[in-house]
């Protein structure tokens, strides 16, 4: 059930210069959280920050009440997020969104860039579990961008792209290496820039391969509310927070 | 105790503190959070005659205390509302209000036409402020004439209470009013919000894909109340006032300005649980001033 | 090297950043903080034919990301400027622009036939849109007619650049700047202050001594966005767009929008050094933006 | 010269629970202040706080760079400034205002009510300088709003009165003892509420005994560029916050 629950800062970890793991604790019991669900998270008494921002859950501990997100800091939310004292009080609205399918003793290629690494840990540890194979692909400007690899590569080979080269192939995502054998994948799952995102999905669709695309609209309220967070769909304009964010690319007019 | 309850034309409400067309969805969307039944009443998402897809995306902008929006009256057209919609919704203990709109005054009617003798229905509100659409909406509710027309037109076709949504771009919001009222208005609600603009200076492009749209939020606020002052001592119909209210002050502020209830907007985004927050407040206020009755707040306001 | 220099009816200001009337005293307030000479003009508090006490207090109230004021029109008259304040400040090498004020058209005549010939003055703003006079003030500036009237009657009598201050509390701000510049106006200034109110819920009072106010601040900005993107879309002239500037980036929106120069109001209270930032912070956007010359900026919207 | 000039926090002490000290320091020298000169002080970073705050100046330390304000927490600005961390940043405009006239070798009454209390450590330290008796006298509801009480002993005899009775004469300042002899003093100076500042005014006049009152209008700006804090005076309505906040009882028109 959504709710709007407060919590505590516990820490934010700092991953490299722009991003950072922020981790709430709580009281009380954590909701269900199903991968590619997300939290409308209120940043605490900031003068020019009216709206809640919208940040996917990278990771929840049911045991300790914790839950923790991959937060790229790209402007006045998320610079003040990532500035909170430990022992801050936050409040979120969650969980928000509809979540990823995913397959029953397939292969998958989980393909990220920017901030849209945040939702696939918990979508890795349930493929995992479901006897799916995960191979992740994350490109980026250079090897500075690159985080996390040692948490990911508990779930899956970890392949990598950088524009400048530093680490893994060098190029966009889609141009690499893996794409050649493309067809041993049943699933592509992405989440990303728009431009990556659809050209993972135009690749995914000319063969025939499933892909799942996580949208990141601007949101006001994250819980369909509003009706500002659309994409246009073959079934006309969807509330990427309610719809969404998971859509299956085929389904998107982007 | 304190007396909570407020009539509206009529119509009475559990107390003063509704929910605004737009922000609040159907209502369902706020099921998880809050016990819709306490609600004073819901103003739903705006209705037109068929579908509509609205604007394009991106259709929102975060301003200094508040939100540019430009959804452009998105919706599945009155009937998919009567007969899907509706039937689930009904059964809360609470007004539900209809919010029409069109683009020309036979669609008004055409969309009130539907709402006559539908069960639990009680009243209506008429949307002649929408600033997001290309024709109708705001145009209606910046000309008194057209104004008039329209609330004339559906009061001829609609019996119960009908509440005239006020556009604040108008360079003087009495003489519409007074408009309406002698129209047949029942009651006027007022703000809609604000036309706005966002630029991105770093794209050097609108941030709205309709490159204006509706301003809301607290930074309204305090043109919204003036608003309300001046309707309140302009029109005899009561006022549902709206603009920036945020917590139980801001009501008690548009119920002394001559609010009879008050919509909660864009704060429903922030706190989904504000609604009813703000109707505990009201009632400590009360409480705490010695008042036994919330209507005596109504255009209290000591001048 | 970016040419900031810009031109309003021929007179060339050394960069687009000025500031608003009433908001920066006579200037001389503002010495100990910065370097007036920097600036590209200054728009002086408000002034009439005789001394005015303006309102009583409270004067001022505090809103979401705004304020109220309702100052009006506090001076000690034409000839009190022109005679103790103007020889004082006319050492500064920027541009002084007194801003004119009349309950009559006969009064803003008076005013501006005062300036004519004052060497150093070279342009007057005509306020036509203060909200907070009982009589004149806005009252000229919410209709077409009037404003009209009282900018053919200046402009008679003033040949310099005339500059003319519009209200945002109109239905169609387009409408009343084409009036103005076929009346003979050189430019035109937006926007004052939206007409507001603030209630102390506590004491049931209003917070102001006159009910009602100016907001100004970053809450109106995207209102005054919006104007200056409408006018500059329905006139020739050159605009001095104002509404909620906080800095460099707020200052390049409003030239995207169409403004020539910007003025700096409020801000000036929270930050009295914000007005010469601003200068080098629009100068860091041209150079990382490879413009060389601030006019590109100018109605530079991509839509 | 007036400025804007940034400052760290290096302590908020709380002395009830309404009213702290903030004590702020600088890298840079702090300007000459004179006693009854305030500060704009910029609330940081705080959602529903747009303008600057005036405070007078309680103390400063020019050997150690150091400011101090003695604020009541009244609203969203001064509980806000009162929960700042040490180590928080914080700019203030100052000096702004005029100042007390301090009399030379004479009889001084300092009269102080709520937050009034705060210029008259700096003005006492000059009144003694200049060879005046001080004595003080506070009012306030309870014994508990009576602070500092040791700090001004320093400079003079301190009388009470609370409402209460709680701690000194019972009854408002007014109501004092102290009154009876009311010709012993050449001067009166008064900080508080309005009301409490008009009765005294009322009864040094009648006793033809000079009185200064120290008044706190809202402000927007402190530096005379808004014309929003005025108050009636015999030559018409003055800024309190250039022409103030100090005045001469008689030459205001309240
Ligand atoms: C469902 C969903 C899940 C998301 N998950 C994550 C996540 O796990 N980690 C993460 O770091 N980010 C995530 N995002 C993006 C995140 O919401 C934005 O980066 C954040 O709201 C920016 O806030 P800000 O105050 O820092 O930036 P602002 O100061 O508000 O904006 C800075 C710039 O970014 C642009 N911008 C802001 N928000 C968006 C947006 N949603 N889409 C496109 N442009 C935008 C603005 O136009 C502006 O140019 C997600 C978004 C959505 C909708
Ligand atoms: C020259 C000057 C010197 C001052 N010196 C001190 C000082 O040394 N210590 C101290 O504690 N305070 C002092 N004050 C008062 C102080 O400025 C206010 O208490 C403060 O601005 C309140 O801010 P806030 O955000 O906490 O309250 P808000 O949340 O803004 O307001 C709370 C309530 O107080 C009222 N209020 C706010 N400011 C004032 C005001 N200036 N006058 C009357 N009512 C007001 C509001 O209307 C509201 O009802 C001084 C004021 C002035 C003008
Ligand atoms: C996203 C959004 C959508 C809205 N849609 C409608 C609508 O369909 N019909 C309507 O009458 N008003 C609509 N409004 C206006 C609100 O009902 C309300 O008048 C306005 O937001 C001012 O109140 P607020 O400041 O409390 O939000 C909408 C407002 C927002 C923010
Ligand atoms: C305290 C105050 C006094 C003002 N006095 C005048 C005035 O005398 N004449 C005038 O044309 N505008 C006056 N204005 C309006 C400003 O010049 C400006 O139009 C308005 O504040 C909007 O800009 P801002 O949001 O940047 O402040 C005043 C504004 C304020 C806040
Ligand atoms: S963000 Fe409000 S409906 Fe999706
Ligand atoms: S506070 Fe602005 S003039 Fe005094």
């Amino acid at each position: 059930m959504k709710r709007v629950q407060d919590f505590t800062v516990i820490e934010t970890q700092w991953l490299n210069s722009t991003s950072y793991l922020l981790v709430l604790g709580s009281q009380s019991n954590i909701e269900e959280i199903r991968p590619g669900n997300f939290a409308e998270i209120k940043v605490p008494d900031a003068a020019d920050v009216f709206l809640r921002r919208p940040i996917s859950v990278y990771d929840v501990d049911h045991q300790n009440n914790t839950i923790s997100f991959y937060i790229k800091a790209i402007g006045k939310g998320t610079i003040k997020l990532g500035a909170l004292d430990n022992g801050s009080k936050v409040d979120i609205v969650y969980p928000l969104g509809n979540s990823f399918n995913s397959i029953e003793s397939g292969n998958a290629l989980i393909i990220g860039g920017g901030s849209g690494i945040a939702p696939f840990t918990l979508l890795a540890e349930e493929l995992k579990e479901k006897n799916s194979k995960v191979t992740y692909l994350f490109g980026a400007r250079t090897s500075e961008d690159i985080v996390l690899q040692d948490e990911f590569a508990k779930h899956g080979n970890v392949l990598v792209t950088t524009e400048d080269g530093s680490l893994g192939e060098k190029g966009l995502v889609t141009q690499h290496s893996v794409f050649n054998n493309i067809t041993d994948f049943d699933i592509i799952y992405t989440c990303g820039p728009d431009p990556m995102m659809k050209a993972v999905s135009k690749i995914a669709e000319s063969n025939d391969i499933v892909c799942e695309a996580s949208l990141e609209n601007m949101m006001a309220c994250g819980f369909g509310a509003c009706l500002c967070c659309v994409t246009p769909t073959v079934r006309g304009n969807e509330c990427v927070c309610t719809e969404g964010p998971v859509f299956n690319s085929k389904d998107l007019k982007w | 105790m304190v007396n909570l309850n407020v009539d509206i034309a009529g119509l009475k409400l559990k107390n003063p503190v509704t929910t605004a067309s737009g922000t609040f969805g159907f209502g369902e969307e706020f099921e998880d959070f809050i016990d819709l039944n306490k609600l004073g009443g819901i103003f739903v998402k705006g209705l037109t005659l068929h579908n509509r897809e609205g604007n394009d995306y991106p259709r929102m902008a975060e301003t200094p205390s508040g939100m540019l929006n430009a959804v452009g009256l998105q919706n599945k057209g009155i009937d998919y509302f009567l007969n899907t919609i509706y039937p689930r919704i009904k059964k809360w203990d609470t007004e539900i209000f209809p919010n029409i709109n069109g683009s020309v005054v036979e669609d008004y009617v055409a969309v009130a036409e539907k709402l006559v003798g539908v069960e639990g229905i009680n009243g209506l509100e008429l949307n002649i402020s929408c600033p997001n659409v290309k024709e109708g909406g705001m145009a209606f509710g910046v000309s008194c004439p057209s104004a008039i027309a329209v609330t004339k037109a559906v009061r001829d076709v609609y019996d119960k209470p009908i509440i005239v949504k006020l556009s604040p771009n108008v360079t003087d919001i009495t003489e519409i009013a007074k408009g309406v009222e002698g129209a047949g208005a029942d009651s006027v609600s007022l703000v809609n919000t604000l036309l706005g603009m966002a630029i991105d200076a770093a794209t050097k492009k609108p941030v709205l894909s309709t490159i204006t749209g509706g301003l809301s939020g607290p930074a309204i606020k305090p043109v919204a109340l003036r608003m309300v002052w001046q309707v309140y001592n302009a029109v005899k119909i009561p006022i549902v006032g709206m603009g920036g209210i945020m917590n139980g002050t801001d009501a008690i502020e548009f119920m002394l300005a001559g609010s009879t209830a008050i919509q909660v907007g864009t704060a429903n985004f922030i706190d989904p649980q504000i609604s009813i927050k703000i109707i505990d407040e009201i009632e400590a206020y009360c409480i705490n001033n010695g008042i036994t009755d919330v209507n005596e707040l109504i255009g209290g306001l000591i001048t």
